[in-house]
């Protein structure tokens, strides 16, 4: 057994799968079960001003018959009052010591507002704190969560606040809303913040339904704009954890959020800079048993690399991240045709004639058998043939020789610059 | 339809023809049409031939062989 | 078997909306697909099945019913196996995608629905006229309507569809269906003469006389004799009589018959599985040559032996024996081994001397291929070569001038299939040759 | 046979299908082919200075086995000259005269080289023009693309340059890695924007291959953020649309792009607000043909409703949309289980037990057979049972009988506000 | 039927990695899911399903071999449609998920890779015997090691794995597969003596004397008498025996021949298709109840049917006719009747008067059941009821204090099931109670 024992900015936990503050982390109920099949760490479902929600709060996407590929929801804070979240809380803490509980904040954007929840959430215990600066439907209309999160310097002056008070690590989960994730997370380290998390959920509307003609989900026949995450934005949290991560002055840990369903997921979101990660989604699909495989997935994996610790993950693939103007124009990949393992479907080559570079073209061998050939100096290597083949290993993407050394555009230009013409 | 492979491998004869007889890039202008580049002889005539190289793989051919010169 | 009728119910049941959804987001949607190719109506099938998977399951019907005007029978009783999903590349990598089960799927949304789909073409002030109302008269009536003919078709039963509404067993498709597409072929204003047989009912030079060109899809006719012994003998059935007196007549039970069905094509596993659905005891089917020459389909074969259907290959029967009271009792077989092979490769069937045994059966069930309207053939003056109608191979022509052929009536001496799909097909074939021929004579006299 | 023509800004074309700049709009060939192919109107590839692309450009993700659930790509704008692309678009404009030929247009921002291209592009008979003001990588990091698109002044000052010599309408493309995309949509209508398009692609990174540890696609070992699209952005994309569609300050019609595949989404995106729709991912990944499907649904969808033409969709649900504050508070759906199509997979149970309101109890019927029965007391109509259940119609959410009549946030908030205490 | 040993590889082939992946992603991760329950050895189904689907295929195979230590046997034999893709909730609305598929796609896994799964557990001191290698005594010995149990298994044969190994026909079961788990027991340091037959090799009393306790796991013996006349003639043979062959011996061709199997368990049908597959003629089923009573499963009479296999039911075989050179030549049946329901509801099959008939067979192959390992029984002293060793329900206690027994040796009079899978949880509930007993012993002792 690989040692899963993970240690973000000081609050440990026994492997590195924690719930995200959400529905799966309202109760001490909800994380004593949790905590019972097998997850790391709960971040408490956020605390502040108790609210009220809508009936009809969550909708999902279905991706060819497979349900919730994606997921949204129109759901605000706790609705709870905060002396039952803490008296909860205190008592998750003394049956399981040993687990991280971390407490989601979001209180409007005054210093004495933050300094009391502050205090009073680490007298009953916490093992750190989550500044709430994402949640964007309805506490963003009362300038709190996302509207304060997309704000840089509220983000920063927030930070401050809390960590004016706060004797556990603070977290500030950042919203994925905004121009660019950097400029933030740059603010909650200005502010003093000791690990950043992403993403909170993204602005989105799941549907309209086609009979009623109302959206999806539909209160009262009136919709609004929820928040999305599940598989489907994975992508866009893996990039904003990576362009954090590989950023030179946000050198805090990171807590990966979005879209994290499955062990690889972990994987890939540690080996792009993230110390853990968090799930909301996957939980709330198919509840909290989802944890055995991811750690006994991570496991095997590590077994499998001859890797010891988990943490031996961390940020390793972050220097194989840059920008588009670092990247090497002379690289040359091309696609090759596995005629023996193709099954035929000719959708590689209708998509290279139709929409890429018309150089996979439709042959007959001497027996009479229809095969595929790639004109190898016509293909631009787009990957696309080989992205649409429904058959592994018919189609393989092949590294060339380089007939030119490496050369990327940064280079390009600067050496250009100077053959200027006037 | 030409092959983009085939328009590439015109443009870099051209380039390649130019440079063995001793042309060097002096001047290069990028623009809608793609690159236009001069090359310059000190002694041949004339002393100077323009070339407009269009397809992306030359452009990137000539843009190769200038950095490969400058870091050598 | 408490119910007899229970088991005429149709065997197979549709898709749930689930599994059509799941079977249509499994299809791949291949380019130039190869099942396309392999369905003799060429029907564009990731296409339709698209279509599906968008919920357009109208369009879906469309699609098929466009390519095939028989879609919603061919969905029950292609050999999509040899066809269709024979052919899909999924075969190579997990399991062909359930062509014929998600073309139900969409046929059976429309006949739910029974919305007409086509609409007729603009009256062209042309006629023709069809003989049969089996797939291959619907086929062209369906096509000639939407092309602005006044098509008639002549049927001499009283229901139209021809073997799938007759021949085909109600466990593999239920009349409804046939009904539906014939139905369908009405909509558009084409005219079916039922109970009407030309060469009887109205002569063949008449048809000839009132219309501008003439369709023959009679089909073939009832089941050759053996030529042994005891073939009048009660007992003795004719496969596609007794068939379909299953889909017409009340059913009656065969509890503790033992049948011997002879021949083994497609009427054969029908007629043996109607007798074992029926209640029989035992069902044998006996083949002269073996397994390998047996021209029922592969899955008609499984079907068959999952039904308990038993097979006796090298087996000819010789004579029937009665009992007292002129009933069959016996059958005289003798075994067979398969000689060298003819010119066309096919080994010969010879008896092995004293190879003679009999076996118990209360009833013998002939199926070993169909006889051919002679006389009708003769009386429209056709070129034929055993009851086979000559025709041109790619218009479908006969040796008259207006009149063409298609279906089973075509089928024959190695010349195309006997299938509902390949039937449809030539319909299709012979309504554009005959429009072909049509418009551009209009062209020409006007 | 529905009318299914469409009218944007004055363009005009035979169905509201178009093709979005993008691989697919390379050339004339592939443009003629998907015209042929029954498409409506084509966006042609971005046109401007030829760039040079890296050889492997996208990567995909898969969802529970189904292929490109998300596109991603780190491709930039035509590398081909702009003479060779306006030969072709004339030529292709010569064949389908009423098809739409839009061409997208991005230069440096600069008045001179704004009007340069327009006139050259509208010489050669296009129906419009696109600027493209979204694309995030590479043309950013030269400040074009994303880099002007997330400036509202830029975006404003292009879109006048580009109108003042423009003949023909005007689309701005916007890009959605912004905080706010109705800021941006505001200043291409400020700058005099006939129409305005959405979205270009998100920032993104697909993932981390787990053998060699590099980002997918790997150009040489290195990764950069690209551009997600595909069917998994669809709701970040109909949320950015209505979002504007509901502006009153966005009187402009739009034109609707992210994750289109089907009919049905492009219904969505109509109902919603935009005049006609938008595809790239659907086409690379099954070829042109799609769009078969997508016309004949969505004639037969409009026959089903009794519309005589497409354009009666349009907006059609905008009114339905508003914000969380608007939404009715004493609105109460509660979740029923239909026992006789219930299949017993039990997920709904856990999904409420563990991740909801724990109102989902197993009981036992007399007969022995095990039910579900919701406690519609303590159910909060939450959804997410009959999100997560697998058997169509075995959970209805039923609104139940108002307790008081409706109420939304923003009128609790202005009432209460006349009661607060000191 | 060229080559019968092509026919004897494995019929069914394993799911490629789409065909597993797609299926893995079909699974719903049901909550307390029904097929967890009807699975005997209780294997966390979604939660294996769920690791091949996230490619954890390791993990599969471990919680696969975690619950069932013949879970590799199982994956192919188990009567999943009885079990748990019967109780699949995907029965109601699609089809099941093909657990036993997915079961064999793990483990298949984790025999290519041939690492060991487990880990002994620390040696406790305490040394246990097992008489048998089959899957009850495997699987009893895999727990008993990880709990630090020294043990030795015995076992008569020369090979270990009983049935799984000798029994069950090659194309269901190859060798290797029993092999691997016995081989993945034995890297738990446990001990197989092979070719040790307890009762003549090793006394029953010397390992009461030697170990801290003993398990029975010696499963039944070969087929008994019919008790009718022309049982010994050449061509007779009993079927387990017969089985046994076709895995041990090469392979002897049955072209030509007529086969009767008699009975209608699951050991005739593996007799009956291994005939079939060695070439027969014809084989039939000769059983005196009906179909309804027949103890097959559904599977099994499925697959039969498909291999060509017929059925005589209410059929009993009264005497084998030899020829002159005393070999089978016919066989004298009767036909019968079910008589009224006895006090078990189970109906009586009686011979109708008069109806004896003769059928030809060349070979007779008996499969009524199997009879019990009484003297070994005995020998260990063990209360029994006609060879049915006598048990406590919960831990499998025999009458004597430290034996225990589990698997076929426990089956009989309404008692279990004869299967693989309930011989495997037998095992481990054995292996448990012995814990429970000897840890409980420890701490009085001590
Ligand atoms: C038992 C059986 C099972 C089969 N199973 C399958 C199967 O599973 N799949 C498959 O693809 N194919 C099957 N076939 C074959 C298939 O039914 C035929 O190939 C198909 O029906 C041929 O169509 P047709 O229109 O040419 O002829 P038919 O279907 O035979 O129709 C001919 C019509 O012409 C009418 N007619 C004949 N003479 C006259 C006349 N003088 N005047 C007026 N009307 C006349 C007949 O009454 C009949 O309605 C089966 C056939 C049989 C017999
Ligand atoms: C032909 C056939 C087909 C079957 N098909 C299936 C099937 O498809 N699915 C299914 O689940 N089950 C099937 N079964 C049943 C299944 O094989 C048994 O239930 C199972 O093997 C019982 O396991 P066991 O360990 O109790 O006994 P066995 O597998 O019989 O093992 C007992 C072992 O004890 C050894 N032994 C006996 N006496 C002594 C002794 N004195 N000293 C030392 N060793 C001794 C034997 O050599 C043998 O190795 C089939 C059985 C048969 C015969
Ligand atoms: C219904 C719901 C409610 C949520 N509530 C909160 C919240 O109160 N505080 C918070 O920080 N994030 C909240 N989130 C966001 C999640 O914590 C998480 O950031 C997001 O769902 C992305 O992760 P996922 O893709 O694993 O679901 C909520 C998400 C959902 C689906
Ligand atoms: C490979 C690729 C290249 C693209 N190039 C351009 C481009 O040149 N100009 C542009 O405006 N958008 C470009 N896009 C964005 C698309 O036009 C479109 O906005 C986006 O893909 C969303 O639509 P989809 O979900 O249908 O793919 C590109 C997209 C892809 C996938
Ligand atoms: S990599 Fe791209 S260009 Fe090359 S063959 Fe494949 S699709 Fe065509
Ligand atoms: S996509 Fe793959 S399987 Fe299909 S034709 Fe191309 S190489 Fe073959
Ligand atoms: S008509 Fe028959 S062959 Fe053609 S697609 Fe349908 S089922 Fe297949
Ligand atoms: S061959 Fe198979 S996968 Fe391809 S389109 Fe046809 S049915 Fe679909
Ligand atoms: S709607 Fe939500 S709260 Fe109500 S039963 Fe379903 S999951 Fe539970
Ligand atoms: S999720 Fe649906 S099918 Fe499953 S138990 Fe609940 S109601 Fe039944
Ligand atoms: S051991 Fe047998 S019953 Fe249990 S899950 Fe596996 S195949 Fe099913
Ligand atoms: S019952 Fe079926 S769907 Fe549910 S977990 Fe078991 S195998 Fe999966």
């Amino acid at each position: 057994m690989a040692d899963l024992r993970t240690n973000l900015a000081g609050i440990t936990s026994p492997n590195p799968f924690w719930l995200a503050s959400a529905p799966p982390t309202n109760s001490g109920y909800q994380v004593q079960r949790a905590f019972e099949a097998g997850w790391g760490g709960a971040v408490w479902k956020t605390l502040g001003e108790p609210i009220i929600n809508t009936s009809a709060r969550f909708a999902a996407i279905s991706f060819q018959g497979k349900k919730v590929a994606g997921f949204n929801n129109i759901e605000l804070i706790t609705d709870r009052p905060l002396d039952v979240n803490l008296k909860e809380i205190y008592e998750t803490k003394k049956r399981f010591p040993h687990h991280a509980i971390i407490a989601s904040l979001m209180v409007e954007p005054k210093q004495e507002k933050w300094h009391e929840i502050v205090k009073r959430v680490e007298d009953v215990g916490v093992d750190g704190l989550e500044l709430n600066f994402g949640c964007p439907h309805g506490m963003a209309e009362r300038g709190m969560g996302a509207a304060s999160g997309q704000q840089p310097d509220l983000v920063q002056a927030q930070t401050t606040w809390a960590k004016e008070v706060a004797k556990t690590p603070v977290i500030v989960k950042l919203t994925p809303n905004i121009t660019d994730i950097t400029v933030t997370a740059r603010a909650a380290v200005n502010g003093g913040a000791d690990a950043i998390s992403m993403i909170n959920t993204i602005n989105s509307l799941m549907g309209v339904d086609l009979d009623s003609w109302q959206t999806v989900p539909s209160v009262a026949g009136k919709g609004a704009h929820g928040g999305y995450c599940g598989p489907a934005v994975k992508p866009i949290a893996l990039n904003m954890v990576a362009e954090c991560a590989r950023h030179p002055a946000i050198a805090v840990p990171i807590s990966g959020i979005g879209g994290v369903g499955t062990w690889q997921d972990a994987v890939e979101f540690m080996l792009m800079g993230a110390t853990g990660v968090q799930v909301c989604t996957a939980a709330m699909h198919h509840g909290f048993s989802i944890v055995e495989d991811m750690i006994d997935g991570l496991n095997n994996y590590l077994e499998e690399k001859g890797l010891a610790s988990v943490s031996e993950l961390i940020g390793k693939s972050v220097a194989n991240y840059s920008e588009w103007g670092n990247l090497d124009l002379n690289y040359r990949t091309v696609a090759s045709i596995n005629t023996d393992v193709c099954i035929h479907c000719n959708k590689c080559h209708i998509a290279c004639e139709d929409t890429s570079h018309q150089c996979i073209e439709r042959k007959i061998a001497l027996d009479g058998t229809p095969f595929l050939h790639v004109r190898e100096e016509d293909c631009v290597g787009c990957n696309l043939c080989s992205i649409v083949c429904p058959e592994p290993g018919a189609i393989d993407m092949i590294t060339l020789p380089y007939e030119q050394p490496p050369m990327t555009w940064n280079e390009r230009q600067t050496v250009l610059a100077t053959y200027k013409g006037k | 339809m030409t092959a983009s492979w085939q328009l590439y491998v015109n443009e870099k004869e051209k380039i390649d023809a130019l440079l063995h007889r001793g042309y060097v890039i002096c001047e290069v202008t990028e623009s809608l049409e793609g690159a236009t580049v001069i090359f310059s002889h000190p002694t041949a005539t004339p002393i100077q031939e323009v070339l407009t190289v269009e397809t992306a793989d030359a452009r990137k051919y000539f843009s190769s062989l200038l950095v490969h010169s400058v870091t050598k | 078997l408490v119910n007899v009728s229970d088991n005429f119910r149709e065997v197979e049941c549709g898709l749930t909306d689930v599994e059509a959804s799941d079977e249509a987001n499994r299809c791949l949607y291949c380019y130039d697909a190869p099942c396309i190719t392999a369905c003799p109506t060429s029907i564009n099938i990731p296409s339709f099945i698209k279509s599906i998977a968008t919920t357009n399951v109208k369009g879906a019907a469309k699609t098929i019913m466009t390519a095939n005007p028989i879609g919603a029978s061919c969905a029950r009783v292609c050999p999509t196996e040899e066809l269709c999903e024979g052919a899909c590349v999924l075969n190579h990598s997990s399991k062909p995608i359930l062509i014929g089960k998600l073309q139900r799927y969409a046929t059976d949304w429309a006949m739910k629905r029974n919305e007409p789909l086509f609409k007729a073409g603009e009256p062209n002030g042309r006629s023709v006229a069809i003989v049969g109302s089996g797939p291959a008269g619907l086929s062209a009536a369906r096509e000639l309507a939407r092309f602005g003919y006044k098509v008639t078709i002549y049927e001499a039963k009283s229901e139209a569809g021809g073997l799938n509404t007759y021949g085909i067993v109600s466990f593999r498709l239920p009349p409804y269906v046939s009904l539906w597409e014939a139905q369908q072929v009405k909509a558009l204003g084409v005219t079916i003469k039922t109970n009407t047989a030309v060469g009887k009912d109205i002569a063949a030079s008449e048809l000839m006389k009132q219309y501008d060109a003439v369709v023959i899809a009679c089909g073939m006719s009832h089941v050759p004799m053996l030529g042994i012994e005891g073939e009048t003998l009660s007992g003795v059935h004719d496969a596609i009589r007794f068939v379909e007196q299953t889909k017409t007549e009340p059913l009656s039970s065969y509890v503790g018959k033992k049948v011997a069905v002879i021949g083994a094509g497609n009427t054969a596993i029908d007629a043996a599985t109607c007798a074992m659905r029926l209640g029989a005891d035992s069902v044998k089917i006996l083949y002269r040559r073996t397994v390998e020459e047996m021209t029922a389909y592969h899955f008609e074969y499984e079907f068959a032996k999952q039904e308990g259907v038993e097979f006796r290959f090298l087996t000819s029967p010789q004579k029937i024996i009665a009992n007292e009271r002129g009933e069959v009792k016996e059958l005289e077989c003798v075994r067979m081994t398969l000689g060298e092979p003819d010119a066309k490769g096919r080994k010969a069937p010879v008896a092995v001397a004293g190879s003679e045994f009999t076996m118990d059966v209360d009833i013998v069930i002939k199926a070993i291929g169909q006889t051919r309207h002679h006389a009708l053939i003769e009386a429209f003056g056709l070129e034929h070569h055993h009851g086979v109608v000559a025709i041109d191979q790619h218009t479908l022509q006969t040796s008259v001038a207006n009149v063409f052929a298609c279906g089973d009536v075509i089928f024959g001496d190695g010349q195309g299939e006997a299938m509902v799909v390949s039937a449809a097909q030539q319909g299709k074939v012979v309504a554009n040759s005959i429009h072909q021929r049509l418009a551009s004579r209009q062209v020409t006299t006007h």
